[in-house]
């Protein structure tokens, strides 16, 4: 009579014995498959990195597309079911835009990550009681980097189940266990914008099964003078000799 | 410029247009006959049928005296002499209702109904004055607004939270406002007049006592028997009184003592006068 | 699946929804006469990472703290939101406590009788004062309300329920400032030996009469742990109870069947 | 409890896990699981006396910490009906919001307050209409509605199977067997309120010996047309107490003390 | 002209088919370099009745933002009850104040979100920019803004704007240095000369307007926050 | 200004009017209800033996006024819903119920009704009662009331002769001189003089011809 895991894990709504909601636990699990994605957060301003798969030398690698913008101030970087994404980014322009229309000013990048999380939310009743929308949680996690005047540059982490956390640093994807302890390590809050586009591909390196190369990483910064840009891949060349010297300079030392 | 001082101020229709009721979907059966329908939005109700007349009401040093007539008029007919257009709400509230009397009834009912759902924790009323005025101009403005109104203006008088006395005006637009003095219908041209003389200001509410401002009210009631044509001497008369915490109402007062002795000095078209 | 709780053995949603509450970092309120106070020990995902939001205001007179489904309790205050404002739109008054809870509760009640819908995975503490005083109810996702003096929620909770049994009868006339001692000495009851109350990981909000509902977080709450501190730092923690102690390894290691490391996945569905 | 010990035989069967179906010896399992939750609640009574109803329930204290005479337990429909019910208080408080809404449309329409017997009819049926689909489950919840209205006062008991019958007196929860007993022993229903209030209280007493481990507090309302003006109240605090007193000395021990009532 | 819609006895064709009643009390904003005030008189009158001798319409609606909205009465009501009610929706929201532009963006969308049934009101609202500058916005009924020094609406309007525009924005000042071939370069006024004017400007408008007088009501915002002042009026 | 101008003619072309002298007078024990008969279309009498009184229950009557047939539907509804609240309460209506429900649709559906109408009736607990629901659709308790446009013609005349109760006879006779009265003096009332009494006893229903009542 009384009912097995396997009746407990099936619909999305279902409580196990310890209270929890598997459906969304499991999609989770969708995230540890996705690429590697890092958010470095500093007092200059926000790096987001990722790692592009670049699974067959036909593929046209630029066009793998795993950092994206949401606002002139904003954007984030992904990983998981990335075709989820798509929903939930376009869901969050709007909302930037909106806030903009209804505000005439930027909105704040906490309720910015708050409003998609809301959509994360609606595999079940909305945040304001609307009705159900998805029959499953999303199977990707964001993180959103950006900056406004109250709070500076700021670094969130949206997961499916509808929760968010601000990070000074955070990686994410099948990667993320070894990248965040690294990143533990390197972390201070004195680092340079400079400092952390090297961190992160750095970071990245190490969690990359092919070897690092302007073509399979991605780099986007947030700061407040030029807002949100995706590097272009000299720029990203460019760092990786620098992290190359550095390396160098450690095995010397 | 326009040398009408109420146009002044208003959206010049050189500027802005008419008020263009169309876009509120303004078609009207019943109003063809006026002129220019299309200034004005559809209107459901188009008139009152049986009205009753001036609440009036002034505030003094310990509460608040309200009274309104007994009189049902339908058109110039008096249909009905025992109308009670001041209704209790709860224990902190009552509310004195002149215009169409079924909107009245209707305005009893929802009221009501507010009363039973206030009790439902079983526990002493927590609905006060404010509370049931805030409510009514609510209700009053949304229909407004629906262009289908309640044809009343209402006067709320009672106890607020802090216990103190309330004293507020609303009317079929939702419009609202205070005062020492407060009177709906003919009472507004009649009434208020005679009562600013001796509640006008705040200091004047300290020094007038429960029993001058009684007789005031009476006075009016008089004078509104006098002069309004839809008025009854049969009315009811309400006290507000914050020492006590009660409200007392006194039903089926007469107009006392008038005057008509002075008519038999006066003599008619083309007599000599006397 | 709908059955009714409490008669077979409780193998049912609501029930398991209550697992998900003592999932949940601690949460405890007191009530005095005049004053309503939360406090509520916040988690943080890692060490890079924020501490998740435990105390949420619903208006001037009125706030929640919460244990469980942080998305459900976000739910639910959003609805309180919309109550207190129609209640001030519509009468110009602040929301009654009472219809205030039971609103919520109504909804939860559905969840538990009618299909489609689960349970709400969170367990609130909602304090605030109104026309007949200062009130602090306990809200569970059976829909079931009750009013306390003192109340706990959260993980490991009963420690600190022991400990306010213990004071109860000094709260009514308690000053704010004692108050929020007691609080804060019963949420620390909570705590595995190792861990001690600072200002990153706790909360503190107080409601009174004539007093808005405020929250102290971070620099701000340093004030009140300061009171703490002055106090006697021996710990009065008698045995937590078995299903405490399955909590004590929470959320180190989940109890079966959990998948993969509960580190990540309590977080993601806890408050944690 | 003969039928319990079929129904644990029956239990696992499958039959007994579907709202909307029969056991082949023809039960409903989920109803009478349903019942189950109410027999070991709180008892409650109501009484029917001369002008009026009574209504009294024992009200357990789970926890010190509980607010001292909140959490009311007993509830009211309209001005004129009141509302009593052991079992799950959440199903008792959507059982009394139908009850209002039921309330509601019939003054909107007819201007006048429900009858009680109009009022049970409607409220019996929305009940046994949660025992016929598999997408909802039962009340779990007795509950005992009384009121006053043009034809003088009514009492009625409506369970989760949605049958309902009208009653002089009766009691639900884990005392009813004693308070059953006690309440055929009055002369229904031609005691007067006052009495009828003594009465309740002295029964919930009686019936609290089945309960003795848990402390409680004596909660009781009355509507009755020469005491209340036809209006469902708390009795006042008085004659709470006074019929507390009475009581105590009517149990053979009056172990628990005054303040525990105290409201 | 309209009906005052309230004689039970006395509804006529007119008032059932008017919806709103005018009351244009006049109002006036003026900014400072640090301050912003918004001024209103407190009579409420409707047809040739004064209902009320003080009944203020200028509203401190926080985050050290003053609002008023004048014409028909209740749908000024109904608008700054909605505003204040969203203003709180914000804080949820954002945690955050709101600034003057922002509100002001927000006050056009709920005005011309009732475009085709507008609130039949002009609204002026007050408060300081980020650089802690007064700031005026005006409004027409359906919504189209901007940002002004100061700014005269309602009744008498066409009283008060032109001696603003001559005393606030120097128009027509002609530099007496210059022997009057130079326009008198601009300044900002101080609060003390604000006062005095928008004072002067009342008194005498309630010398050629039934409509205004009992009492003139100003809210002045600094960084400091709001403060009232009250004036009487004749009350004749 | 033009000061409230109630037009009770508010009918759409041609349709049938009942330009009534209705009324209803409840005594010692029960209610009686009187009407005339004529209808009238424009100033042609399109039947002049019309029964203007309804049966909507047992012993609850109305009379009505207004638009034919406005009146009659609304007459069926309610007499609808009264059979509905019999066999859902399981008690009869009262005459209030039935007013109320009158009250109801008149309200409701004010815009598009013309419908004036009087309900009285009996029953063992509060004797007899009588409502009237004048045009907006309020709804008002009376000893007894008057309708129609014949009504206008004798208001001083009931208000000086009524009693409190009266006997059956003295009713019938009160109710008799009235109406002959209004008829008398209203162009759109006229034909014979048919009542209802409503008594514990039960229904009895009178009718008075010209030559009877003229000289009452």
């Amino acid at each position: 009579m009384f009912l097995t895991r396997s009746e407990y894990d099936r619909g999305v709504s279902t409580f196990s014995p310890e209270g929890r909601l598997f459906q969304v636990e499991y999609s989770l699990e969708a995230i540890k498959l996705g690429s590697t994605a890092i958010g470095i957060c500093t007092s200059e301003g926000v790096i987001l990195g990722v790692e592009k798969r670049v699974t067959s030398s036909l593929l046209e690698s630029d066009s793998i597309e795993k950092i994206m913008e949401i606002d002139t101030h904003v954007g984030c970087a992904m990983s998981g079911l990335t075709a989820d994404a798509r929903s939930m980014i376009d869901h969050a322009r709007v909302a930037s835009v909106q806030h903009d229309l209804y505000y005439h000013e930027k909105i704040g990048i906490e309720s910015l990550t708050q409003s998609v999380c809301d959509l994360a939310l609606r595999f079940g009743e909305g945040a304001s009681g609307e009705k159900r929308l998805m029959s499953r949680p999303f199977g990707v996690a964001l993180l959103i980097a950006g900056y406004d005047d109250d709070k500076g540059p700021q670094l969130y982490h949206a997961e499916p189940s509808g929760t968010f956390y601000r990070y000074d640093a955070k990686a994410i994807g099948s990667g993320s266990e070894g990248a965040q302890t690294e990143l533990q390590n390197e972390y201070h809050k004195s680092l340079t914008l400079a400092d952390a586009e090297v961190l992160a591909l750095k970071t990245l390196k190490q969690v990359m099964e092919e070897k690092l190369d302007s073509t399979n990483a991605q780099l986007a910064s947030v700061t407040k003078e030029h807002g949100f840009r995706i590097y272009e891949d000299k720029e990203i060349a460019k760092i990786i000799d620098v992290l190359k010297e550095q390396e160098q300079a450690e095995e010397e030392s | 410029m326009n040398h009408d001082p109420f146009q002044w101020g208003k959206p010049l229709d050189s500027v802005y247009g008419p008020y263009n009721a169309k876009i509120a979907h303004a078609t009207n059966k019943r109003t063809t006959n006026i002129k220019d329908v299309s200034d004005f939005p559809t209107m459901h109700t188009q008139q009152p049928m049986i009205t009753g007349t001036s609440v009036i009401s002034v505030r003094y040093q310990d509460g608040v005296v309200l009274a309104a007539d007994n009189m049902g008029a339908y058109g110039s007919l008096m249909k009905l002499d025992d109308v009670e257009r001041i209704v209790k709400v709860g224990k902190d509230t009552i509310v004195g209702i002149s215009g169409d009397i079924s909107d009245m009834q209707h305005l009893h009912r929802i009221l009501d109904d507010l009363v039973v759902e206030d009790r439902y924790d079983m526990e002493s009323d927590h609905l006060k004055a404010n509370h049931v005025h805030e409510y009514l101009t609510r209700v009053l403005y949304n229909r407004r607004t629906k262009m289908d109104p309640l044809w009343n203006a209402c006067i709320v008088a009672g106890f607020d939270e802090q216990g103190e006395v309330f004293l507020k005006y609303v009317d079929l637009l939702g419009v609202t406002y205070t005062s020492p003095a407060l009177a709906t219908g003919f009472g507004a041209h009649l009434a208020i007049p005679l009562l600013r003389k001796k509640a006008d200001t705040d200091e004047d509410v300290k020094n007038l006592t429960k029993e001058d401002a009684v007789q005031l009210v009476k006075d009016c009631m008089k004078v509104l028997f006098y002069r309004d044509a839809r008025s009854l001497d049969k009315y009811t008369l309400c006290v507000v009184e914050k020492s006590t915490k009660q409200i007392e109402i006194q039903k089926d007062v007469k107009c006392e003592d008038m005057k008509w002795g002075f008519a038999k000095d006066i003599s008619g078209y083309g007599l000599p006068q006397l | 699946m709908v059955s009714v709780p409490n008669c077979r053995d409780s193998n049912t949603p609501s029930f398991y929804a209550l697992e998900a509450i003592k999932q949940g970092s601690a949460a405890v309120g007191i009530t005095s006469k005049t004053h309503v106070v939360l406090v509520a020990l916040k988690r943080n995902a890692e060490e890079l990472g924020s501490y998740q939001k435990k105390i949420i205001k619903v208006d001037n007179h009125m706030g929640i703290a919460l244990a469980g489904l942080a998305p459900d309790a976000r739910v639910l205050s959003n609805f309180l939101r919309q109550q207190a404002m129609n209640s001030k739109m519509v009468f110009n008054r602040p929301l009654n406590l009472g219809k205030a809870v039971y609103s919520i509760a109504d909804k939860a009640q559905d969840n538990t009788q009618s299909a489609g819908g689960r349970p709400y995975g969170v367990g609130l503490l909602v304090a605030g004062v109104d026309e007949n005083g200062a009130h602090l109810f306990e809200f569970q996702p059976s829909g079931s309300v009750l009013e306390y003096v003192g109340a706990a929620i959260g993980a490991r909770s009963q420690a600190a329920r022991t400990y306010l049994e213990r004071k109860y009868e000094d709260f009514a006339d308690a000053s704010k400032e004692q108050l929020i001692e007691d609080a804060l000495t019963a949420l620390r009851d909570t705590l595995s030996q190792d861990k001690e109350l600072n200002a990153q990981n706790t909360t503190v909000a107080v409601v009174g009469k004539g007093e808005n509902f405020t929250i102290y977080d971070d620099e701000d709450v340093q004030q009140w742990l300061d009171r703490l501190d002055t106090l006697s730092n021996n710990r009065n923690r008698n045995e937590p109870e078995d299903e405490e102690q399955e909590q004590e390894q929470d959320p180190e290691q989940p109890a079966e069947p959990a998948p993969e490391p509960s580190e990540q996945s309590d977080r993601m569905d806890t408050d944690e | 409890m003969e039928t319990l010990k079929n129904l644990w035989t029956s239990i696992g069967t499958g039959y007994d896990l579907s709202n909307s179906i029969f056991s082949p010896d023809g039960r409903n399992f989920q109803v009478e699981y349903a019942s189950k939750a109410v027999e070991n609640a709180g008892t409650s009574v109501g009484i029917r006396c001369k002008d009026g109803i009574v209504l009294a329930t024992e009200k357990i204290i789970t926890s010190k910490l509980l607010a001292p005479g909140k959490n009311k337990r007993i509830q009211t429909i309209d001005r004129h009906v009141g509302v009593v019910y052991s079992g799950l208080i959440p199903d008792g408080r959507h059982f009394v919001n139908r009850g209002r809404d039921e309330a509601k449309s019939f003054k909107s329409l007819y201007k006048e307050p429900i009858g009680v017997p109009g009022l049970i009819d409607r409220l019996g049926y929305y009940v046994q209409a949660y025992t016929c689909y598999n997408s909802v489950r039962p009340f779990g919840i007795n509950a005992i509605i009384g009121g006053v209205d043009d034809d003088g006062a009514h009492l009625y008991m409506v369970e989760p199977s949605g049958t309902y019958w009208g009653y002089y007196g009766t009691a639900t929860g884990k005392g009813r067997q004693t308070a059953k007993s006690e309440l055929e022993k009055l002369d229904l229903p031609n005691i007067t309120a006052k009495d009828a209030v003594k009465e309740a209280a002295r029964i919930i007493y009686l019936a609290h010996e089945d309960n003795k481990d848990k402390d409680f507090e004596l909660e009781v309302t009355w509507v009755s047309k020469s005491e209340t003006g036809g209006v469902h109240e708390f009795v006042p605090h008085d004659l709470l107490q006074e019929a507390i007193k009475y009581a105590e000395e009517e149990g053979e021990e009056g172990e628990s003390s005054d303040d525990e009532m105290q409201d | 002209m309209t009906q005052p819609a309230t004689l039970a006895s006395d509804y006529s064709n007119e008032v059932a088919q008017e919806p709103i009643e005018h009351r244009f009390n006049p109002y006036t904003g003026i900014a400072g370099e640090d301050f912003a005030v918004l001024a209103g008189d407190t009579r409420n009158t409707s047809g040739y009745n004064i209902n009320s001798r003080y009944d203020p319409r200028v509203f401190d609606v926080g985050d050290n933002l003053l609002l008023t909205a004048n014409g028909f009465a209740a749908d000024s009501a109904q608008l700054i009850s909605v505003f204040k009610n969203q203003l709180e929706w914000y804080h949820f929201d954002h945690n955050k104040a709101l600034s003057p532009q922002s509100a002001a963006r927000f006050i056009q969308h709920l005005l011309y979100g009732k475009r085709f049934f507008p609130y039949y009101v002009y609204t002026i609202l007050a408060g300081l920019d980020e650089e802690g500058k007064g700031a005026i916005y005006s409004f027409d009924p359906v919504g189209s803004y901007e940002r002004e020094q100061c700014r005269a609406a309602g009744a008498a309007s066409s009283l008060i704007m032109p001696f603003l525009d001559n005393q606030v924005n120097f128009k027509n000042q002609m530099d007496p240095a210059s022997h009057g071939t130079e326009k008198r370069p601009l300044r900002y006024l101080s609060l003390e000369e604000v006062i005095q004017l928008v004072r002067d400007a009342f008194t005498s408008v309630t010398e050629r307007h039934i409509q205004v007088g009992d009492g003139l009501e100003i809210l002045i915002v600094t960084k400091d926050g709001v403060k009232t002042e009250y004036y009487p009026l004749k009350k004749d | 200004m033009d000061s409230i101008s109630v037009d009770v003619g508010q009918l759409k072309k041609g349709e049938v009017n009942l330009g009534t002298s209705i009324m209803a007078v409840k005594f010692k024990d029960g209610v009686i209800l009187g009407a005339d008969s004529r209808t009238t279309t424009g100033s042609y009498i399109a039947n002049r033996v019309t029964d203007k009184l309804t049966q909507i229950h047992d012993k609850i009557w109305c009379c009505r006024s207004g638009s034919a047939a406005d009146t009659q539907a609304v007459a069926d509804m309610v007499k609808y819903h009264l059979e509905l609240y019999k066999s859902n309460n399981g008690r009869p209506p009262t005459t209030k119920i039935a007013a109320s429900l009158f009250q109801e649709m008149c309200y409701a559906n004010k815009e598009m009704l013309t419908a004036g109408i009087i309900c009285a009736g009996y029953d063992e607990k509060t004797g007899g009662e009588v409502y009237s629901i004048p045009l907006g659709g309020s709804l008002h308790k009376h000893n007894y009331t008057i309708a129609g446009s014949g009504s206008a013609f004798i208001y001083g005349y009931c208000k000086k002769n009524f009693k409190q109760n009266m006997t059956k006879d003295e009713t019938v006779s009160f109710v008799k001189t009235s109406l002959s009265q209004a008829i008398r003096w209203d162009g759109s009332s006229g034909g014979v003089i048919r009542m209802v009494v409503l008594t514990k006893e039960g229904i009895e229903r009178l009718i008075f011809y010209p030559h009877e009542y003229i000289d009452a």
